[in-house]
């Protein structure tokens, strides 16, 4: 974990940490006000701000993630050079797709 | 068992029932075992006497290492109880379990033999780490005047009193997971200088903790403060090269822009 | 067994900012992917509600919610120390933190239940 | 010898013995001084900047800095200290260097010492100055020292042999100059032989034969002994330093013996008798804040009296002055005592003197240079600096300054030794043999003997001498030789081997000791560190003789030899007329 790797984290971090609050927020709001899925669903498709919001957090959680990742595969499987900025990479971009297909499933169908 | 004839002046002789039962570690490099020994207990006893006591009177073939006897040296720590600590000034009485000690060489650290680690390793990523002052000016020159209050200094003298002794080392895990980490006292190192009024080049500082092996590696795993002995924090010093360099990070960035 | 020179803390502190972190990233994958295939592929809603009804799924659901507050607290707490000039109390804390991480999963647990 | 020997060779150009203030500075100024290529090796028997005494430093470092303080009024405290028998030429070199030695510390070699508000360097006075001139880093001046100069020898491409114990210097054919030093690499147990153009020798002395001692394990007089060898002149070899404050903590523990420093008295700490009684000022007018010997004789005649088995020493107690103050002031030694089960804050420790410091050594120019070509000796190891008795705070002074110097001295000197030295294989192979003496006997306890060397020297060559006691004392080393020779090690386990090196320890303390005996019975006045009850009197300061002794053959002999007063005679001063007696004010 160099300089650059270890701020990508943090920032990526930070970022999440309002989305991740807000959507907790709604959460539990949306189950003690009883809304349902459907509604909250409903609210969501087709809004460019929730696009915007989840789209944010989907970026934000790969680079996160994907680091994380790296920084525990290095030290529990003590995987070193390419294979290790394989699975960085790897698991980054597999979160990145997941994450987007999920965001356009919840926005703009 | 063979009892040491308790010498001329010595008040603190016990009676036989206070054994330590003490299993020390024996073998060199990765292979090895744990061997039991009974040693009398005494009053003031610490674990160096414990296994002093073992070398010259039962077993002459143990090895280890000390030398200052008094937590200046930082040559005599072990893992007690699966701890680790500077033997020469640990009370037998604080660490024994049901009268029982199990002494091993220190952790993360290559053994030699016995009690003896290696300690290049720890040296080796002092200075990688960049632990070593720059001239900022000659012997011809006065010495600068520096307040005791600049808060540089004022930062830089909580970490400096460390002894080298490897405990905060041997404690933190991320050291074991991650082998060429630089590990908690060289980065600890790094933030004196850095806090240094007499150091020019800081960057440089930053620059040898900002690499693949650097402080971005800890976890705040703790370990090292806790267990360090002269309860230095180096936890805190890390967090400190980890805010600087995000700083400089940032900024350089916007510098280079212009 | 806990090897003795992890008790404190801090280092608890940290496996469960770690753990919680793996869990996370071990889920998420899954959950958006059961999420995204329950909205397109029978591009229906019904299919989807029927399919957040099922208890397994509102238990999985649940402990994700409850990793990401307990990572997120934890997170916050990381950040404070690296970011902001720190006291020499981070043990306190980092206890702070992971209470008022099982407060906040805690309530939702009793509500969602 | 039936043991197959292997010696394993290694060649050199420059070799270091210790890694104290000497050997530490040696290796930087030999590396900065010597021409570009020259290889440049530290070998020391633990590991490097973590053994020896320099890093044990707590008070300071004297240097005269200017605040009305001057070299000369520094030096002048140096002789007088030494009572007129220090080697002034070299004395006086130790007070001017000082000065840019705490400069390179400062701007080139990274220390930091304690500053007042004004931002300049804080010094305060040791017992026997006259001006406040101790630069200090808290109470643990040389763990800085030491840790920084260590970064910079780490740092340069400087060749390490950690772990490895000098145990032979050894000549070329006709004996004239030093070819190499012979080691044993504790690590493995293996014999290995180091060529070199030019050797310092830095090992730090250490009068760790008597019962209650300061100085760190390693120290078991080595070099001293190597140098008696080889047949080198050694001086002022009766001027054993004690702490009047080392800590008593029963026989069994390594703790004892450990100093309880010298601040504690300086700051109205006060020595109690058996009976509770404060005892010093039956001693002296300065009570407690009389100097180190004063002190230590004083505990001592007192012990003596008391002569109750079950009470050894005397007490310290700091009680008076405010428990929470005592815990703040001297927080360290606080924490020390209560490692070991003593409250110092509040109640009272156990103290007895203890051994700290050896004035002898190798006779020396004021360049470092031996009498034997391409050997170079600095530090603790050297005498003459201090004469009869050392200033706390010159012992850092002296180990830096002149371990500097070697590096400088031989930096400029291997420009005329173009090739290396072949050594006098004969002696080598006896070095060896001599190192192996053990193997061929049964194994027994070393420890037992080495207890009783130091029961030996403690009564009979201790604080306080007498004719008749030293002539005891000879005959118990003699007598302790001779059980050391038949006493084995066992050979199964060479590999880090402590006990052989147990055994190789008390070889050289034997040695040493029997030096330290016949120079003190040569020695019939007091001085400084030496005292005789049998001649209590300094003698005539213009007739001040110090001793040496050498070896030739298997015969010691001991003469003595002039002081030279090439600065300053007894009875005058070089400081200025005007000049007030002293610097520091009234406590
Ligand atoms: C507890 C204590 C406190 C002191 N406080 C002060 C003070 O406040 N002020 C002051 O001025 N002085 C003080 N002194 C004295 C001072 O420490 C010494 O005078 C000085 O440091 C000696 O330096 P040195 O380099 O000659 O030897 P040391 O620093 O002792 O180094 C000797 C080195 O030689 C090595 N060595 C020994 N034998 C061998 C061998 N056979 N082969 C290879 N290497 C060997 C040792 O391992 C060590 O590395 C104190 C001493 C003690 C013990
Ligand atoms: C919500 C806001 C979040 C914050 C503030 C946050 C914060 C952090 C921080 C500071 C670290 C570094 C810990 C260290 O180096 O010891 C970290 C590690 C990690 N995070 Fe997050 N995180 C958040 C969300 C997430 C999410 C959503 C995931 C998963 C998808 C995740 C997965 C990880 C992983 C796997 C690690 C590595 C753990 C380790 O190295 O011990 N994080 N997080
Ligand atoms: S920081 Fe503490 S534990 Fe670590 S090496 Fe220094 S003194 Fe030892
Ligand atoms: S124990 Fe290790 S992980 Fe960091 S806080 Fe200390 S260096
Ligand atoms: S022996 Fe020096 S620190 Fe323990």
């Amino acid at each position: 974990m160099n300089l650059g790797l270890y701020m990508a984290q943090r920032l990526s971090a930070m970022v999440m940490v309002p989305l991740v609050f807000g959507h907790l927020g709604v959460m539990i709001y949306a189950i003690q006000g009883g809304l349902t899925t459907a509604e909250i669903l409903e609210r969501t498709m087709g809004s460019l701000w929730w696009f915007l919001f989840y789209g944010c957090f989907v970026v934000a959680v790969s680079i996160h993630s994907a680091i994380g990742m790296r920084v525990i595969v290095h030290e529990v499987l003590k995987l070193r050079g390419l294979a290790l900025e394989l699975v960085m990479w790897a698991f980054g971009i597999s979160i990145l797709f997941l994450g987007a297909r999920a965001v356009m499933a919840v926005t703009m169908l | 068992m063979y009892f040491h004839n308790p010498l001329k002046n010595d008040r603190c002789a016990v009676s036989e029932e206070d054994i330590l039962e003490v299993s020390v570690w024996r073998g060199t490099g990765d292979t090895g075992e744990y061997e039991t020994f009974q040693v009398p207990a005494r009053e003031s006893q610490t674990v160096l006497d414990v296994v002093t006591w073992i070398q010259q009177q039962i077993d002459p073939s143990l090895s280890y290492r000390y030398a200052c006897r008094v937590g200046m040296c930082g040559s005599c720590a072990m893992m007690v109880n699966g701890e680790p600590r500077w033997t020469c000034r640990t009370h037998v009485k604080k660490v024994t379990r049901d009268g029982a000690l199990q002494i091993g060489p220190l952790r993360n650290l290559p053994t030699i033999k016995d009690l003896a680690a290696d300690m290049d390793p720890f040296f080796d990523k002092w200075i990688a780490a960049g632990g070593v002052h720059t001239p900022s000016r000659s012997r011809a020159e006065p010495i600068a005047e520096v307040s005791p209050e600049d808060p540089g200094r004022v930062e830089a003298n909580k970490g400096i009193e460390c002894i080298n002794c490897s405990v905060c080392y041997a404690a933190c895990d991320t050291v074991a997971n991650t082998p060429d980490y630089l590990g908690p006292a060289a980065l600890q190192r790094a933030w004196t200088l850095y806090n240094d009024s007499k150091v020019e080049d800081r960057q440089a500082v930053l620059d040898a903790v900002s690499k693949n092996n650097g402080c971005h590696n800890c976890h705040t795993q703790g370990s090292c403060t806790q267990y360090c002995p002269n309860e230095l924090d180096p936890l805190s010093a890390i967090a400190g090269l980890k805010r600087a360099s995000a700083k400089s990070f940032l900024f350089k960035s916007k510098e280079d822009r212009q | 067994m806990i090897r003795p020179h992890r008790t404190h803390p801090l280092w608890f502190a940290y496996m469960l900012h770690r753990l919680s972190g793996l869990g996370l990233a071990l889920f998420l994958p899954v959950h958006l992917y059961v999420l995204a295939m329950a909205l397109t592929r029978p591009a229906s809603l019904d299919r989807f509600l029927a399919f957040a009804d099922n208890p397994i799924v509102k238990l999985a659901e649940f402990g994700l919610v409850f990793l990401l507050a307990v990572h997120l607290f934890g997170g916050l707490r990381l950040l404070a120390l690296e970011f902001l000039p720190w006291s020499g109390r981070q043990k306190s804390a980092a206890a702070a933190a992971l209470a008022g991480a099982f407060l906040v999963s805690g309530s939702f647990l009793l509500r969602a239940v | 010898m039936p043991l197959k020997i292997d010696i394993e060779r290694y060649d050199t150009d420059i070799l270091i013995l210790g890694s104290g203030g000497a050997g530490l500075f040696a290796a930087l100024h030999a590396h900065q001084s010597a021409p570009a290529g020259t290889k440049i090796t530290l070998a020391v028997k633990g590991l490097i900047g973590k053994c020896g005494c320099t890093r044990m430093v707590q008070g300071g470092y004297n240097v005269a800095l200017g605040n009305g303080d001057t070299v000369e009024r520094h030096f002048m405290d140096t002789i007088q200290g030494g009572k007129w028998l220090p080697n002034q030429d070299m004395a006086w070199k130790l007070c001017e260097q000082a000065v840019v030695r705490v400069r390179e510390l400062e701007n080139e070699i990274g220390c930091f010492f304690d500053r007042m508000p004004n931002g300049q360097l804080h010094q305060k006075a040791f017992a026997g100055q006259t001006a406040d001139r101790t630069v200090h880093k808290g109470d643990l001046t040389g763990i800085e020292i030491i840790n920084r100069l260590m970064e910079q020898v780490l740092s340069r491409p400087i060749e390490k042999l950690q772990e490895h114990r000098a145990i032979g210097l050894i000549p070329n054919k006709s004996g004239d100059a030093l070819a190499g030093v012979l080691f044993i690499d504790m690590r493995s147990g293996k014999f290995r032989f180091v060529r070199a153009k030019c050797v310092m020798m830095g090992t730090g002395g250490g009068p760790t034969m008597y019962k209650y001692h300061t100085p760190s394990g390693d120290k078991t007089m080595d070099g001293l002994a190597m140098a008696l060898r080889v047949g080198l002149p050694l001086r002022d070899m009766e001027m054993v330093q004690f702490h009047p404050t080392g800590l008593l903590a029963g026989e069994h523990t390594r703790m004892t013996g450990t100093v309880l420093e010298e601040g504690l008295r300086g700051a109205g700490g006060q020595l109690l008798n058996a009976a509770g009684k404060r005892f010093m000022f039956d001693y002296d007018d300065r009570g407690e804040r009389a100097t180190r010997d004063v002190v230590s004789r004083g505990i001592y005649a007192e012990m003596r009296k008391n002569n109750n088995p079950e009470q050894v020493g005397m007490f310290i107690s700091m009680g008076h002055l405010g428990p929470e103050n005592v815990r703040q002031k001297f927080a360290g030694m606080v924490k020390r005592c209560a490692d070991s089960g003593f409250d110092l804050a509040a109640g009272k420790v156990e103290v007895v003197p203890t051994a700290h410091y050896f004035m002898g050594g190798v006779v020396v120019d004021p360049d470092t240079r031996t009498a034997m070509e391409g050997l170079y000796v600095a530090g603790e190891d050297a005498g003459g600096a201090h004469g009869s008795n050392r200033l706390g705070g010159n012992g850092v002074a002296n180990s830096t300054v002149y371990g500097g110097v070697a590096g400088d001295t031989m930096g400029a000197d291997i420009r005329k030794m173009p090739t290396l030295r072949d050594p006098d294989e004969e002696i080598l192979s006896a070095e060896v043999e001599r190192a192996m003496r053990p193997f061929s006997n049964k194994p027994a306890n070393i420890q037992t003997l080495r207890n009783n060397l130091q029961e030996a020297m403690w009564e009979d060559v201790g604080v306080m001498r007498t004719g008749e006691g030293m002539e005891r004392g000879l005959s118990r080393i003699a007598d302790l030789r001779g059980e050391l020779l038949e006493t084995g090690v066992d050979a199964s386990h060479l590999a880090f081997n402590l006990t052989w090196h147990d055994w190789l320890n008390m070889a050289s303390l034997i040695d040493i000791s029997e030096v330290i005996n016949r120079a003190a019975l040569t020695r019939e006045n007091s001085r400084g560190a030496h005292f005789r009850e049998d001649f209590p009197e300094p003698g005539e300061l213009e007739a001040s003789y110090f001793t040496v002794v050498q070896k030739q053959g298997d015969e010691l002999t001991v003469s003595r030899e002039d002081v030279q007063f090439t600065i300053v005679k007894p009875g005058e001063t070089i400081l200025p007329d005007d000049e007030p007696e002293t610097l520091v004010a009234a406590q």
